[in-house]
């Protein structure tokens, strides 16, 4: 029952802040409530178990990206953006398009998600943190160096793109 | 109230799919366009967990932790580009990058 | 000794390395040592044409009369699942196949081919671009004896497409002229479509026979979808009705590859598609007639809109449109021999026309108009006399080389037992004599309407004419019937295309030729009567100012007619004597026009409302790129909600 | 468990690694070399020598893989080195090392000559690898994702010119809008199957029988990602803008390298997780192919800028490679295989072309069909190697673009889709018409002289591309017999 409660808090915090997020006029806000969007899936997370995830997303998510993107919105002055029009002038088609996709989606879950069942579990000795270890540095091991050379190159084309051409 | 199943929480990331797919397709201003993105991106996270439970082993989990450093790093180049362009045309809506187009 | 037949793929090889040699050392030699670019690109030719005779000889001393020499594997022999169900290998090789067939071919592609290289070197002796000229010419060569000598569709197709290619080169040759660049790109975008069909043929021919070899080909299933596709691809590269657009436009070229390419050899390629491919022609009746039709449309529809042309060039287009289209009729009911026969003599006098022809503008310094030529027979004794034997030729004059061979084409259609068929051969022999006349009065007999001082041309360019204007009078005497002449001389072509094309049939019916003879006859005395007159009359006034809107035309009319008025004029009385035969050639006149302003304003207008509605198409295709990334991400979404729904939409 | 690094994951990742120690190690160079100009060219030099030990390290994958079907497996099943992958990464490695050579003089006339750049080139080309190599769609999505984001910033490496912002912004928008949904997917079908190995989910999806609308949702997903990824049409409308605002030896990058990688995705998906789904994507792949067809061909017929008419001709051939797809059996995927190779020769051809004649006085980044004017007077050899590329691209033999297209056209008859063989024949004749607008203007107009910029790295990179088209048509065998073993195992 309480695990009912929490799930119906977390997904309105979830779906209320990015509602709010894509739609409200200034971009800070919405980096506010995108905040709090996050911070609801970090709540979902934690309901399923996932700690490691959990804090993940708090330290990573909003803690780095979002930082950045607070950086952003100052760096690049969006008060004055925000005194201007926020919607495209054909936003209704885009709006018909979202809502065909939506009743897609819809028509999607309608018959029930059939999922085969799981596998008896091995025995969860360790904890979560301690099984991801073991799957990221074992199964994982390759994505796990790919993402570095990914954040890698994410460095150099930040660092290229942002660069005053003065400084070199 | 029902229980909460998985059912529950592939809807809820669906309902966050729409909602990014909306803020892209409407939002003007690039910065909330690429906040959109992350939002898709985590409704993509919630599914992840959501199965990772259903399966109860973590590797969901450790897919998730994927996307989410793909998140980074799309961000870091989304916005590096986004300031090249601002310093250049000093704009930041969608509507008035389009310079190339036909 | 050297084997010319065990070393076949020499003859293609000559022309390409002189095209190589010309493109990497031309614009050196171009400065230093012009002499030296027409020198190389004859030779070559000429190399090819001596290896060409000395394997025909040896094919012809050998028992087996079929010949194939493979180099290369060019597939690499996939397996693949066949129609049929079968297995096969995917196979084509570079193999060149020499046999009855395509040793004629070769023989007239680089005989003609060598004897037009020497006279280009005197007509385009001051032209800019020499070596560029010699190279595309040399490349032609090669492609066109790729395609004839190839032993498979697929290399005859890479010929084909190599010839399309060179002529879209030689065409846009003149570039400064702004026409020759729209003619170029008309020529190889009609043969494009055609082509299309052709590929698809190939590929079904392979797909229900397990090879591409000439050698493997049998009648088969889907004969008739193959004959049809076949029949396509050579419609477009033979200029056939309603592919024949191009060839017109083509003349824009220089006039050495309108003799070489838009007459002798690249447009008989349909030609001898269909013959080579004739097992399966014969295999589908129904397809078969639909080459008869498609001939006797082309032969007729041509002939009638060379009567009333004023530029020299584009008559003898049309001209070979129609003669063209007499070797499909020939085609059609069968009489694969005759077509070849008649493709034979018809490059040595079509070659021969279009060089006299260069040969005249050449002295009048590019006048393409007939009405401004005239009294050239005496100036250009040589150009006047060879001409006059090429004319006699196509107007089917007895004994000259065209009489045998249109003679035959008439008798075999009045054998099938296809009146109307005959009755079309009959009424475009009697165009084609007058049209032919009327050039030759026009250009030699009439006043002349110019105050030139003109030259006969070099020896360099005359030389070819004579050359030719022997092979016209007599190439025809190798292929008689045998009810008239008996001895293996006189058979010579039908025995020695038997082992390819299969037994020859005579229709023996001797007043054929008489008629054949009075219907050149009459054409040539109408045209010898009427070739300077024109229609006087509102009507004829009203439709031809309404005809000739055309701009290109235009200026070129108005002009003619303001410089001859007087002339005219001084006639009136004549006219009114002659009403009533006059009344006559007005009505062929009239029909003519009629046929043209079909042929410009239906056909050529369809052709282009074609290429504009598609270029129309472009518009909103280009218009939904409206440059918002929003718009783009919109589309995006409505291309995966549409995906999303048919997936849902099909039975689970 | 295999948890670790073991010698045989070492050799298997050996070529990719050699890029990214070498993409990161340049950035370091950098500052280890004096300014001027001899800097430039020791990185290109450097770039060059890091293509080459990865070529010698696949070499060694390709000895070992001489048996026909082997394959190597190696980090607990997420990497994969098999004929496929090698035949992927060949053509990675010569379209990077051909772009670098094209790069040198381009980057000089731009003034915009930095070692980021080769990075990104050896970074993005590593992340091709991974994605030909992926057996597990965390592997593939990262290796997707590392390509993808050295491209937007290599599409917008001009960052003082508008049109490359313009161009960077929106590839990177819809890129990763569209690598998002992928993404989705992607979880979808790590849902339905609960594992993220391809051959497992393989097995899961074949289970599960019939499609319901979850697994329905799951593949449209996937397919709008991938489809976006190899430019096909409605999902096409990022590759003008973004082809015509990059720096043009960027361009021809994205054009063959991510197409081709784009393409690995595409048969490792449908051909592996996927296939049990044949019959319900297969319709849909098709009427996809037809409208890139339709829409690349009629949107270049009356273009004026050759990037972007480049850019809906390569749309274009896009349609002919999924038309080889929905063929679906041997023959159309060795007609992948070879037509990309052959595509990829062709189309770095093209652009390499307008790269040489690009001046520093041309100012703009505008390529205009007019700019090539009057080249066959200019320079002969560069203009005969144009039309080559573009005889190839129109698929007329004997050039090489004429087996690709007709392999492709067989396994359609041999699948019994002669319709769409029609199609795709009537639609190489109207691609002729666009490709023949630049043959016409560079032998049949009258062009102003001017200096070209040619290089020695540019003029081996046109005498690499052009022998290449010329041999792949005229003695194809051996290299058919190379590709014949790639996509078939």
């Amino acid at each position: 029952m309480l695990d009912t409660f929490f799930f119906y808090a977390f997904a309105l915090l979830t779906v209320a802040g990015a509602a709010l997020a894509v739609t409200m006029r200034s971009a800070v806000h919405c980096a506010v409530w995108l905040i709090a969007s996050l911070l609801g899936t970090a709540g979902l997370f934690l309901m399923q178990q996932a700690e490691f995830l959990f804090a993940a997303q708090i330290v990573l998510y909003v803690g780095g990206i979002m930082v950045l993107f607070l950086f952003v919105i100052m760096l690049v002055n969006l008060e004055a953006a925000a005194r201007e029009r926020q919607m495209r002038k054909r936003w209704p088609i885009a709006l018909a398009g979202v809502l065909l996709l939506a009743a897609g989606l819809a028509r999607s879950l309608e018959e029930g998600i059939r999922l085969p069942a799981p596998r008896p579990a091995p025995e969860a000795a360790a904890g979560n943190v301690q099984q991801i270890a073991t799957v990221l540095f074992g199964e994982y091991l390759l994505p796990f160096e790919v993402a570095s050379v990914l954040l890698l190159v994410a460095i150099v084309g930040a660092i290229v793109m942002a660069q005053r051409e003065d400084a070199r | 109230m029902h229980p909460v199943t998985l059912y529950h929480y592939v809807a809820l990331s669906a309902i966050l799919l729409v909602i990014g797919v909306f803020g892209v397709l409407t939002r003007r201003n690039l910065v909330v366009i690429l906040m959109s993105i992350e939002i898709i991106l985590n409704a993509v996270n919630i599914n992840l967990v959501t199965f990772s439970r259903h399966y109860q082993h973590v590797t969901g989990q450790v897919f998730a932790i994927f996307i989410i450093a793909v998140a980074v790093a799309e961000a870091a180049v989304g916005l590096g580009i986004l300031i090249a362009l601002f310093r250049n045309q000093e704009t930041v809506q969608a509507d008035e990058v389009n310079l190339l187009k036909w | 000794m050297v084997s010319f037949l065990d070393q076949l793929h020499w003859i293609p090889l000559f022309p390409l390395a002189g095209a190589a040699l010309l493109m990497v050392f031309g614009p050196m030699l171009e400065k230093r040592a012009r002499a030296l670019i027409g020198f190389i690109a004859c030779a070559a030719v000429l190399l090819s044409l001596l290896w060409s005779a000395g394997a025909v000889f040896e094919l012809s001393q050998s028992v087996e009369r079929s010949f194939e020499v493979v180099k290369f594997r060019w597939e690499p022999g996939l397996q693949f699942r066949l129609a049929g169900g079968g297995l096969a290998h995917l196979r084509a090789d570079w193999g060149f196949l020499l046999d009855p067939l395509s040793a004629v071919m070769i023989l007239v592609v680089t005989g003609i081919s060598f004897l037009i290289h020497v006279y280009a070197t005197g007509y385009m002796a001051s032209a800019g671009g020499y070596y560029r000229f010699f190279g595309y010419l040399n490349l032609f060569v090669f492609f066109m004896l790729l395609l004839v000598m190839a032993n498979n569709y697929l290399l005859l197709f890479a010929g084909w497409e190599g010839v399309g290619l060179a002529s879209y080169l030689l065409i846009g040759f003149f570039f400064d002229r702004k026409a020759a660049g729209d003619a170029a790109n008309k020529a190889f975008l009609t043969n494009r479509i055609a082509d299309a069909a052709l590929i698809l043929g190939i590929l079904a021919i392979f797909f229900t026979r397990g090879s591409v070899r000439f050698l493997d080909l049998a009648a088969g299933p889907w004969a008739a979808t193959i004959a049809l596709l076949l029949l396509i691809g050579a419609m477009g590269k033979s200029a056939q009705f309603p592919f024949h657009v191009w060839l017109p436009d083509a003349m824009e070229g220089p006039t050495p590859v309108s003799a070489l390419i838009h007459a002798a050899t690249m447009v008989t390629a349909g030609v001898y598609l269909i013959a080579r491919s004739n097992l399966v022609f014969t295999a589908s009746p129904d397809v078969a007639n639909l080459v008869a039709l498609v001939g006797a449309i082309s032969a007729i529809f041509a002939a009638s809109v060379a009567l009333a042309q004023d530029d020299i060039k584009r008559v003898l287009a049309y001209s070979t449109i129609s003669q063209l289209g007499f070797m499909f009729l020939a085609l059609g009911v069968g009489a694969y021999w005759v077509a070849i026969f008649h493709l034979f003599t018809h490059a040595f006098f079509k070659a021969l026309l279009f060089l006299g022809a260069g040969s005249i503008i050449h002295a009048l310094h590019g006048e393409h108009d007939l009405h401004r030529m005239g009294g050239l027979f005496r100036k250009m004794p040589v150009t006047h006399a060879t001409m006059l034997i090429g004319a006699l030729a196509l107007a089917g004059a007895p004994g000259m080389a065209g009489f045998f061979s249109k003679d035959e084409i008439l008798a075999q259609l009045y054998g099938t037992g296809s009146p109307a068929l005959y009755l079309i051969g009959i009424l475009t022999s009697l165009m084609t004599a007058f049209y032919m006349w009327r050039l030759m009065q026009l250009a030699f007999y009439a006043k002349p309407a110019h105050a030139r001082e003109v030259r006969e041309s070099p020896l360099s360019m005359t030389g070819p004419l004579v050359v030719l204007a022997g092979g016209s009078v007599i190439v025809g005497w190798l292929g008689l019937p045998e009810a008239w002449a008996a001895g293996p001389l006189f058979q010579t072509f039908q025995n020695w295309l038997e082992p390819a094309l299969g037994p020859h049939q005579e229709v023996k019916a001797g007043w054929l030729a008489g008629v054949a003879v009075l219907v050149a006859v009459a054409g040539i005395w109408l045209a010898w009567r009427f070739h300077d007159r024109r229609w006087h009359g509102p009507l004829a006034n009203l439709l031809r100012n309404h005809w000739y809107v055309d701009q290109l035309y235009h200026t070129v009319i108005v002009r003619g007619v303001a410089h001859r008025g007087g002339y005219y004029l001084g006639h009136f009385d004549r006219l009114v004597v002659d009403g009533g035969v006059n009344g006559a050639a007005a009505f062929t006149r009239g029909l003519s026009r009629l046929s043209m302003f079909w042929d410009r304003w239906v056909i050529d207008g369809a052709v282009r409302a074609v290429g504009t509605m598609a270029k129309m198409g472009s518009f909103p295709v280009r218009f939904a790129q409206n440059g918002s990334v929003q718009s783009y991400a919109l589309v995006l979404i409505a291309g995966l909600v549409a995906l999303l729904w048919f997936s849902f939409g099909r039975p689970v | 468990m295999s948890g670790y690094y073991t010698s045989a994951d070492h050799f298997a990742l050996l070529p990719a690694l050699m890029l990214v120690l070498f993409g990161s190690a340049i950035l370091l160079l950098e500052f280890l070399m004096p300014k001027g100009p001899a800097r430039t060219r020791w990185l290109v030099g450097f770039t060059l020598l890091g293509l080459a030990s990865a070529a010698i390290a696949l070499l060694r994958q390709h000895q070992a893989l001489s048996a026909p079907g082997s394959r190597i497996v190696a980090f607990s099943g997420s990497f994969t080195i098999d004929s496929f992958s090698l035949y992927f990464d060949w053509l990675f490695l010569a379209a990077a090392a051909i772009v670098t050579l094209i790069s040198y003089r381009y980057l000089e006339i731009e003034g915009e000559h930095r070692a980021e750049y080769y990075g990104l080139i050896l970074l993005a080309c590593s992340g091709m690898f991974f994605l030909a190599s992926g057996a597990d769609l965390i592997t593939m999505f990262l290796g997707l994702e590392l390509m993808a984001l050295s491209f937007y910033v290599l599409v917008g490496f001009l960052k003082r010119e508008r049109r490359s912002n313009e161009a960077a912004i929106k590839y990177f928008l819809l890129g990763s809008f569209s690598s998002s949904l992928l993404a989705y997917g992607f979880s979808l079908l790590y849902g339905l199957s609960g594992s993220t190995n391809l051959e497992e989910i393989r097995r899961a999806i074949f289970t599960r029988g019939s499609l319901d609308a979850i697994t329905a949702l799951a593949m449209a997903t996937i397919l709008a990602g991938v489809l976006f990824k190899v430019s096909a049409a409605p999902f096409h409308m990022w590759a003008p803008d973004a082809y015509a605002g990059a720096p043009t030896a960027v361009t021809a990058y994205l054009s063959v390298a991510s197409q081709a990688a784009s393409f690995a995705l595409l048969l490792r998906l449908f051909n592996g997780p996927l296939s049990p789904l044949d019959q319900e994507w297969r319709p849909l792949v098709a009427g996809v192919a037809v409208a890139t067809l339709v829409i690349g061909n009629f949107a270049a017929l009356t273009q004026e800028n050759v990037k972007r008419l480049i850019a809906y001709s390569s749309v274009s051939h896009a349609g002919y490679l999924l038309l080889g797809l929905v063929a679906g059996n041997t023959t159309g995927l060795r007609g992948i295989a070879v037509y990309l190779a052959i595509y990829m020769f062709a189309n770095l051809g093209v652009l390499m072309v307008l790269i040489a004649i690009r001046t520093r006085t041309s100012g703009m980044l505008e390529e205009d069909l007019s700019d090539l004017n009057g080249l066959g007077a200019r320079h002969p050899l560069y203009a005969a190697a144009m039309l080559v590329f573009l005889l190839s691209l129109a698929g007329i033999p004997p050039t090489g673009g004429f087996l690709g297209k007709y392999y492709i056209f067989l396994s359609l008859l041999e699948t019994g889709h002669a319709v769409l063989a029609v199609i795709a024949a009537l639609y190489v004749a109207v691609s002729l018409y666009y490709y023949f607008r630049i043959v016409r203007g560079m032998y049949m107009t009258q062009g102003e002289p001017g200096p070209l910029a040619s290089s020695i790295g540019m003029n081996v990179a046109v005498a690499i591309s052009g022998v290449a088209t010329l041999l792949l048509g005229l003695f194809p065998e051996p290299f058919l017999r190379f590709a014949a073993g790639a996509l078939v195992r």
